[in-house]
């Protein structure tokens, strides 16, 4: 019954800084915001779509959505209530649109509405979503723990550039969900208790949850495993042994989901030779002098054993992939499995020397004057290093010499266009980092490696394509892609740009990574969800009798 | 007191002595063995009584005053005899009684007053400290109590310096501030180790009294360390002569001075300077040395030189004006001054010695260190050598310094305690790069044994020095870079009278030789007597007297002047019950409050270049 | 006679540094330090002759031993010998500790002395140690490595570019605390009488700064030497593991021991030797600074 | 003194507003992004809108300016109103506002404020009492097994990190023996004796390794700067007076080695403000170290500049403090 189980504590290693998922963005803020603040459907830990706030999912077959694919009509299901007991209507979600549009609001979740040109209520309980066109897989706005529906009433007068300044709104969301926010300290601690006005009376268990946050992995998984202070603990991205050890004390397991996250490796189109300078890793410095040899791509991937970088840095929350696209399992190509998902250095070095790569003498491979000498670099985080040292050695072994470079995070991944060291620049000749898609649709992603999405110092260096791959037909084809409805079509199409991908190795898929939490042995009904908020059903946790 | 020589015997003759010596010797390990430097030393004092301890320098003095009371550093130095007080050995006590019994039953006046003050407390502290300590008294107590001590050893507005710091007081008024501290607890037993050497004659002579009458009222036991064989004879009942850490000669001090017979001994005593022994004569003499050995006479008085008297003086000083703020509030308001040196004017001539001569605290080193810039001066122009020396940029004012080199009095302070004595000489000639090192090295070896030490001490470092050593180090530093002015404030106040010959004579030589001229600041009337071609006497800042040696002597003017002639102490055991009974005059103060306006000062002249402050 | 006890010392006419290498070997800690330091650095510059595994081989089957005959401090996680990488590890954090200690010593004892003995120049150098103090040390490491890595990369190669950098860094980031004590402990120094009697010799201004108060302010900046080895050996650990530091592949004890503290359980030979390593050279450190100062104090009570 | 020490107040205002703006330049130079840890599924154009409603778009003078103007004018008044209650103005004016949390900067630091005093602050209290004595007599008793003993520890305190301490003691304490909590509850309010027990158990670990550190780092300046004067003239003077041995070393030997101590403890208390990165990070106290650190990290620009800044004014105010010290300390050092 609701509150009868007492605290949950979970413990997150990055804390939580605010509860607007809007204004963050970050999945630690959105995980946490998802146990008050509720969309409309949201994906269960199979990736099906599953209403929550909506009555059902709308489709075509159900009428839910329109033939021509440019509006759809969501269903409140009855009797919703805020926590402070004010009903939901089809205006919160009216307004949450407008709040996310709201000019100067700088709206973290903005892309979930993008191409959709009006909301509005039709009734108190039915939302219309008109798009400006044709939308194939509509699931956009509200669906996920990204875009929630938040109280008009609360966030009337936070529109735009006031946003930021509605801290008691921002901190204390009034929502929908099991839980409220009882306090909040910004990247420290926050309390919840029980929604006296949840849904579903019988739930949830726990009477409060205590969402604390701070500190590094290993400690986070020792909190929960080891000392059994904490109930569940995110992320859990220490090295597999390590977590072994903190198990034998019995107090807790690991549980993991995967999603369509892969840790891969990109190989530079472009020449990043130090003496262009500026030009570097742009067009104007010419094409790579090795990556963009097949054969050397190749290679390189060869001499990869994916295994070993699974059971040294990944453990349970690794598979090794040869796909970009590893899931949903329907748009998972499979296509070169059976050469590169096992090692072949031999195969690696004959394929160089069948190229005419030349073995020097200080055992780096020559051809032309060319040596193979890469920068490798990646962000900073002892699983990655560990994984950099690992294919550094393998590469010496096809006479690849590497040298190794960590960036700190919010370097690499932060897009600031005066700093040499961001993924987006990549001055360097490889680079490896972990990449993914929301939900379970992989077309926006895709587009991600057409040749107009190639950062360059015309547009600020953003741009998702950072291999710099570059095919026409390959562009042709997304476009294509953006015009199929079918889900089967959409599939095969998926498929065919993976295995662009791949073969002409725009990069080298390593690892297809799990999500990893770590669960105290007392706690029940723990469902480890990949597409969706990992606290999504909170609200049926419990605490073991 | 009515008391006479033969009363006084007779009654310690009776009491039960209050320290005990036996067998005292003394080691220090240098360089990995033990060195020792003194030697079965025996002897007791009784209540009443003073022993005086007189000796060359260096020959043990203050190590033995420092083992009785089991203060030198444990680890570098070994005791061993038998030390009583009053029935106790002190060698065999614990930390703690042996605590109990410093400053206590034992009380000591150190040497080196500058050195020995903790420079971060008010002297006023430090004093009730003493007190405080031994005595259950409140601190207003244990204040008024110290101000009145103060008062005894006369230092001037006691209540406004009890919180003054000892780097504001001149030299001679450090040492009273030991005098007052180690007087403050009533001891038993005072071992005072050159008390006076600081002080001007006339208060010299207020200290010996105040002791005597402590000694009078509290039965106290004086262990006395002079070189001043004027001090010793008006003071002591018993005298104990050391010579390189033996005690040669113990005895009646009438005994020891008429009847002594070791060489050193008399030695001693047929160089002690006396006053008048100059009268008549104009231009300095040289001591006369005696061979301790032998007593044979090795060197005989000769006539000092001739100042030349046409030349243009190298040093001359016109209206000179040093003060010192007073800050006192929350806004450190400036509430008066020291007026430290007021509108001095004089000038010395190449080969000349002008003495500066004057009451402790009236102002002498600070006219020292006002001539070089060491202190600023607030008004008044100094030339020295042809440098305007206000007016220097520090280049030249470094340039300049080379030509007038100074001795400062406190040696033990003016020298790095991280650096050997040996460098300490060297490095003037090494700095101004007036040769290599080597030649700087033979120059200070050269020094170091003109001063009366071994060149083979030059690697010590100043803490292993006595302080008559420390004393010859200054001045052999000051030789080091030939200059055309010495200013030696009390250069030679530490020094017995052997070494003190020689060092005078030293000086006297170099003068001739080099047309030196000096700048004498000393309070001992005979040295000054012997060295100087002029003299100038200072009271309360300002020169009250000025002019030949000859005629300041044989016909002062100022009442100051005579007073200070009359109070010298001589050399006689005769003259022990001597009272002077100073100590009703008024003590004056160079304290003026802000605004004050120095009043314009007129000047007699007696005699050729002989001038008399009018009052 | 006493002549005879003295002239049997006579012969201590010896050179400064003779004379103080002396008094240095005269204090049993201070020679127990100087050996165990020499060890340290034989063993990490000579010991990869004798057990000639490299650093950087990785052997992954080998992963998470302890001690055993051909991995004498156990391997790591990916299989890497730990003596190589300990070894390894110390000839980069010794000279980093070093070079970078010496630069902050420097550095600080100018500006501390300058500003305690120029009276002018107090207020300026004062204040601009406390804008050093107050400059947030990440974002001012993210900035210099920013501006300066591709050119020292380029003119020394990626290591020793790297070297010099970090070397730079931390000595230019940690030179403040040295220089307020030292400034402190100069003021109070140059008030004493000798140093007024130096320059009553005419010495110049530098000189009494170097010869007689450096000397006397000599045990403080001593203290901070010690202590700076320890902090550059453990900021160059941090800088590593905020990926400003060097590349990965480079061990150095900082590093070992922080990526070591989550195996403490599995594998405690791998904090346990550089963290041994680390207190050992700041140990052996120390000792030799007591020494140096005792030897340089002369009142100090010697055994 | 006194003037003196206006006279230096009155400096430390463009002293101040210098290091403000410097700060304020590096930390825009800094390649850092506030947008570093958003997922990368977010799109570029959205990413522009958001910089853009940070106001990162506008120059930047005027957001230095505007800073100023926050900080300097609207926080004070902010503070004043929440004191008087009069309302002064518009009371809806612009604060500094953090990137990261959208909410008031100095919100977060109050907030921060007692777990850091907590755990920092007494840990180096404690460092302080400790050091002191410790130092102390290791110099009196120089080279006796107490001051082996003592060197020996403070070096390992101090050479040891405290990213290793730390954990090596949560593996001891909280997860073998079950004795303390690894994990800091900010949450917790002392209000009765077990909440009190409670806290003391929590911060136990993290006071105990921060105090090792501090300890070690202050005795060594103490000992240092004891055998100094230890052997000087007036504590031979002092004995001869026959004071108690216990005040010939603290009042008389203990006064006059305090100049390099003082200097060290005042360069310590700011850094107090500053806290303790790692250790906060490893026990998590989330005191004002890891607000810094994670303010660092996101590149949240006008938190760090504000917490810099006030370590910086802290700074200065202690070395002030220092200096007029100095002055008190020892007569001889004086300024005017
Ligand atoms: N700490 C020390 N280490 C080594 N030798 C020392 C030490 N202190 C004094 N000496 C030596 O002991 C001898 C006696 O010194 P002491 O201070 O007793 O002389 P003194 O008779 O008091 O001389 P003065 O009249 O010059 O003060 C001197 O030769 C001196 O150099
Ligand atoms: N730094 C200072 N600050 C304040 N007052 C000072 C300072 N130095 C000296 N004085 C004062 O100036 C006056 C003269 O001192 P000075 O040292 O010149 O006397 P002196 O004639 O050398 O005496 P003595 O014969 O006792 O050495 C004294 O009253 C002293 O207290
Ligand atoms: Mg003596
Ligand atoms: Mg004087
Ligand atoms: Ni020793």
């Amino acid at each position: 019954d609701r509150g009868t189980d007492g605290d949950l504590k979970i413990i997150f290693w990055q804390a939580a800084s605010t509860m607007n998922p809007y204004l963050s963005g970050g999945t630690k803020e959105v995980y946490a915001s998802s146990m008050v603040i509720e969309p409309l459907a949201r994906y269960d830990e199979t990736g099906e779509l599953v209403p929550m706030l909506a009555a059902e999912i709308p489709t075509v077959e159900n009428g839910g959505v329109a033939e021509d694919l440019k509006s759809m009509t969501w269903k409140l299901k009855d009797g919703l209530k805020w926590s402070d007991g004010t009903p939901v209507t089809a205006k919160d979600a009216v307004f949450t649109w407008k709040y996310c549009t709201a000019p100067d609001g700088g709206c973290a979740q903005g892309a979930y509405y993008e191409g959709v040109s009006n909301v509005e209520a039709v009734d108190d309980s039915t939302i219309k979503i008109s798009f400006t066109e044709p939308k194939p897989y509509p699931y956009s706005a509200f669906v996920g723990a990204q875009s929630p529906l938040i109280q008009e009433k609360q966030f009337a007068d936070c529109m735009g550039i006031k946003a930021p300044e509605c801290t008691e709104a921002n901190f204390h969301p009034v929502g929908t969900g099991p839980f409220v926010v009882k306090e909040f300290k910004p990247n420290d601690v926050v309390t919840f208790t029980a929604n006296e006005n949840y849904r579903d009376p019988a739930k949830p268990a726990f009477a409060s949850v205590t969402l604390k946050g701070g500190g590094d992995a290993a400690s986070a998984a020792r909190s929960v495993l080891e000392t059994g202070e904490f109930d569940y603990a995110w992320n859990m991205q220490v090295e597999p042994e390590v977590l072994q050890q903190m198990m034998q004390s019995g107090k807790g397991h690991l549980v993991t989901a995967f999603g369509t996250q892969v840790e891969r490796i990109d190989l530079n189109h472009f020449a990043v030779d130090p003496a262009q300078g500026d030009k570097r890793s742009t067009k104007a410095a010419g094409p790579h002098p090795f990556l963009t040899d097949p054969a050397v791509a190749k290679a390189l991937s060869l001499a990869i054993d994916r295994e070993i970088l699974v059971e040294a840095g990944y453990g349970e929350a690794g598979k090794p992939t040869c796909d970009i696209v590893p899931a949903p399992d329907a748009y998972a190509s499979h296509a070169n499995d059976d050469w590169c998902l096992k090692q072949d250095i031999d195969g690696a070095n004959k394929l160089l020397d069948d190229d005419g790569w030349k073995m020097g003498g200080d055992g780096v491979r020559e051809k032309d004057g060319v040596k193979l000498s890469v920068l490798f670099q990646t962000s900073t985080n002892s699983v990655r290093q560990g994984s950099q040292a690992l294919i550094k050695d393998w590469w010496n072994q096809i006479g690849v010499q590497t040298e190794l470079r960590n960036i700190s995070a919010n370097v690499f991944f932060g897009g600031d266009p005066s700093s040499p060291d961001t993924f987006q620049k990549f001055m360097a000749d490889v680079q490896m980092y972990t990449n993914n898609f929301d939900g379970t649709d992989p077309e926006k992603y895709l587009a991600g490696w057409m040749c107009n999405k190639i950062p360059t110092p015309e547009n600020g260096w953003q741009g998702e394509n950072e291999p710099r791959y570059c095919n026409p037909k390959y562009d042709e084809l997304v476009k294509t892609l953006s015009k199929t409805a079918n889900l089967e079509e959409r599939a095969k199409i998926a498929k065919q740009l993976n295995d662009m991908l791949t073969t002409e190795f725009a990069q080298l898929p390593l690892i297809h990574r799990g999500q990893l939490s770590a669960v105290n042995n007392t706690l029940e009904g723990v469902k480890m969800n990949a597409w969706d908020s990992e606290l999504w059903n909170v609200a049926d946790w419990s605490r073991k009798k | 007191m009515t008391n006479t020589v033969e009363d006084t015997m007779t009654t310690i003759a009776t009491a039960e002595p209050v320290l005990q010596v036996e067998g005292l010797t003394t080691s220090f390990r240098v360089g990995g063995t033990w060195r020792k430097v003194v030697r079965d030393m025996s002897f007791s004092v009784a209540p009443r009584e003073t022993v005086a301890i007189v000796g060359e320098s260096g020959s043990g003095k203050s190590v033995t005053s420092l083992s009785i009371m089991r203060l030198l550093p444990k680890y570098s130095s070994r005791i061993e005899g038998s030390v009583r007080l009053g029935g106790r050995d002190l060698l065999a006590l614990s930390d703690e009684e042996m605590r109990k019994v410093r400053g206590n039953d034992i009380s000591m006046i150190f040497q080196e007053p500058m050195t020995s003050l903790n420079p971060i407390f008010p002297i006023g502290k430090q004093i009730s400290e003493a007190i405080l300590c031994h005595r259950d008294v409140s601190k207003a107590e244990a204040k008024r109590e110290v101000l009145q001590l103060l008062d005894k050893v006369r230092i001037p507005n006691a209540m406004n310096r009890f919180d003054e710091f000892p780097h504001q007081f001149s030299g001679g008024m450090r040492q009273r501030v030991m005098i007052a501290m180690a007087l403050a607890s009533r001891p038993k037993l005072l071992i005072a180790d050159e008390p006076t050497t600081a002080l001007d004659v006339t208060i010299q002579g207020q200290i010996l009294d105040l002791i005597k009458e402590l000694q009078d009222e509290e039965g106290m036991a004086v262990l006395f360390i002079t070189h001043d064989m004027g001090v010793v004879a008006e003071v002591s009942d018993r005298t104990i002569v050391m010579f390189r850490g033996d005690a040669v000669e113990t005895g009646t001090t009438d005994d020891i001075f008429h009847r002594g017979n070791h060489p050193y001994t008399r030695a001693l005593l047929s160089a002690v300077p006396r006053l008048g022994s100059m009268n008549g004569r104009e231009n300095p003499a040289s001591f006369p040395i005696i061979d301790i050995a032998s007593g044979a006479l090795t060197r005989a008085e000769e006539e000092g030189p001739d100042p030349a008297p046409h030349d243009q003086p190298v040093l001359s000083v016109q209206n000179l004006v040093t003060r010192f703020d007073i800050r006192s509030g929350l806004f450190s308001r400036r509430t008066g001054a020291v007026h430290a040196v007021e509108n001095v004017s004089f000038s010395v001539k190449p080969g000349e010695t002008l003495s500066l001569v004057g009451e402790s605290g009236c102002g002498k080193s600070t006219t020292g260190r006002s001539i070089t810039r060491l202190v600023e001066p607030t008004s008044g122009t100094i030339e020295v050598d042809g440098y305007n020396v206000r007016q220097l940029d520090p280049a030249t004012l470094r340039k300049m310094r080379r030509t007038i080199q100074m001795v400062f009095q406190d040696p033990f302070a003016s020298l790095d305690p991280r650096m050997t004595a040996g460098r300490a000489v060297m490095e003037p000639f090494i700095e101004h790069k007036l040769g290599s090192t080597a030649r700087a090295r033979d120059k200070a070896a050269d020094l170091f044994e003109r001063v009366g030490l071994s060149a083979e001490m030059m690697d010590r470092y100043p803490h292993e020095f006595s302080g008559g050593q420390r004393q010859r180090i200054a001045i052999a530093r000051s030789l080091m870079l030939d200059p055309k002015v010495i200013i030696a404030d009390e250069a030679v106040s530490a020094l017995d009278v052997s070494i003190k010959a020689q060092v005078c004579n030293l000086l006297l030589d170099l003068q001739k030789d080099f047309n030196l001229a000096y700048l004498f600041i000393s309070h001992d009337m005979a040295v000054v007597e012997r060295v100087s071609h002029r003299v100038a006497v200072m009271y309360l800042g300002e020169i009250v007297e000025i002019g030949p040696r000859q005629a300041v002597f044989e016909n002062p003017q100022h009442p100051y002047t005579k007073k200070l002639m009359s109070a010298v102490p001589v050399p006689d055991p005769a003259r022990r019950s001597l009272r002077r009974d100073l100590m009703t005059d008024e003590i004056l103060s160079p304290v003026r409050p802000a605004g004050y306006v120095p009043p314009q000062r007129q000047y007699r002249e007696v005699s050729e270049g002989h001038l008399v402050q009018v009052e | 006679m006493t002549d005879a006890a003295i002239t049997a010392i006579a012969p201590r006419r010896r050179s400064m540094i003779g004379a103080m290498w002396q008094q240095f070997a005269k204090h049993p800690g201070g020679v127990a330090g100087l050996v165990v330091f020499v060890f340290i650095v034989a063993a990490v510059y000579l010991g990869p002759l004798i057990h000639t595994v490299d650093a950087n081989k990785i052997n992954i089957r080998d992963k998470n031993q302890g001690p055993t005959f051909a991995h004498p401090f156990g391997t790591d996680n990916l299989g890497h010998d730990m003596l190589a990488q300990v070894m390894a590890g110390g000839q980069i954090s010794l000279a980093v500790g070093m070079v970078a200690m010496l630069i902050a010593l420097f550095l600080g004892t100018l500006v501390g002395v300058t500003a305690g003995y120029y009276r002018r120049l107090d207020g300026p150098l004062m204040r601009l140690t406390d804008l050093f103090l107050a400059l947030p040390l990440l974002p001012l490491l993210l900035v210099i490595i920013m501006l300066f890595r591709d050119t020292l990369r380029s003119a020394f190669g990626p290591s020793t570019g790297i070297f010099i950098l970090i070397v730079t860094v931390i000595g230019v980031t940690s030179w403040m605390h040295t220089a307020r004590i030292v400034r402190g402990d100069v003021l109070a120094v140059k008030s004493q009488e000798f140093i007024m009697a130096a320059k009553s010799s005419g010495m110049r201004q530098y000189r009494v700064v170097l010869k007689h108060i450096l000397p006397n302010v000599l045990s403080s900046i001593m203290v901070s030497a010690t202590l700076g080895i320890a902090s550059a050996i453990i900021t160059e650990s941090s800088l590593s593991f905020l990926g400003l530091g060097f590349p990965s592949d480079f061990p150095t004890w900082g590093r070992l021991l922080f990526d070591g503290a989550n195996f403490l359980q599995i594998t405690p030979s791998r904090v346990l030797w550089p963290g041994l390593a680390i207190s050992l050279t700041v140990l052996s450190v120390n000792y030799m600074g007591d020494a140096i100062r005792d030897a340089l104090d002369p009142r100090s009570l010697k055994h | 003194m006194f003037t003196y020490t206006l006279r230096r107040l009155l400096f430390a205002i463009p002293t101040l507003l210098f290091i403000s703006f410097i700060i304020f330049a590096l930390l825009d130079l800094a390649p850092s992004d506030p947008l570093g840890d958003l997922p990368l599924t977010i799109p570029p154009e959205v990413r522009e809108q958001i910089r853009s409603a940070m106001g990162l778009d506008q120059p930047f003078f005027i957001r230095y300016l505007l800073w100023l103007q926050q900080f300097f004018i609207n926080e004070p008044l902010n503070v004043l109103q929440d004191m008087t209650g009069i309302a002064i103005g518009d009371p809806h004016r612009l604060r500094v506002l953090s990137w990261a949390t959208r909410s008031p900067v100095v919100d977060l630091i109050v907030q921060r404020m007692p777990q850091t005093l907590w755990v920092v602050g007494l840990s180096y209290l404690f460092g302080v009492l400790l050091a002191i004595p410790i130092g102390v007599v290791s110099a009196y008793k120089q080279y006796s097994i107490f001051d082996q003993i003592g060197t020996f520890v403070s070096m390992i305190g101090y050479s040891v990190p405290t990213f290793f301490t730390g954990v090596l003691l949560i593996v001891i304490f909280s997860a073998k023996l079950n004795w303390f909590p690894s994990v800091y509850d900010t949450n917790l309010v002392v209000h009765d004796w077990s909440s009190f027990v409670a806290q003391v158990r929590q911060m136990f670990l993290p006071v105990l390794v921060l105090t090792l550190y501090n300890t070690s780092q202050i005795s060594r300046f103490v000992r240092a700067s004891m055998l100094d004067n230890l052997h000087m003239d007036y504590v031979r003077t002092a004995r001869a007076k026959g004071v108690k041995e216990k005040t010939v070393l603290l009042v008389h030997v203990l006064r006059n080695s305090l100049i390099p101590v003082v200097t060290v403890i005042a360069l310590g208390v700011p850094t107090i403000f500053s806290g303790a990165i790692i250790t906060e990070q490893i026990f998590r106290v989330n005191g004002l170290g890891q607000l810094l650190i994670v303010a660092i990290q996101g590149a949240d620009l006008p938190l760090v500049q504000t917490l810099t800044f006030i370590f910086a004014f802290l700074i200065v105010l202690f070395n002030l403090i220092a200096d007029v010290l100095y002055g008190i300390l020892d007569p001889r050092i004086r300024y005017d």
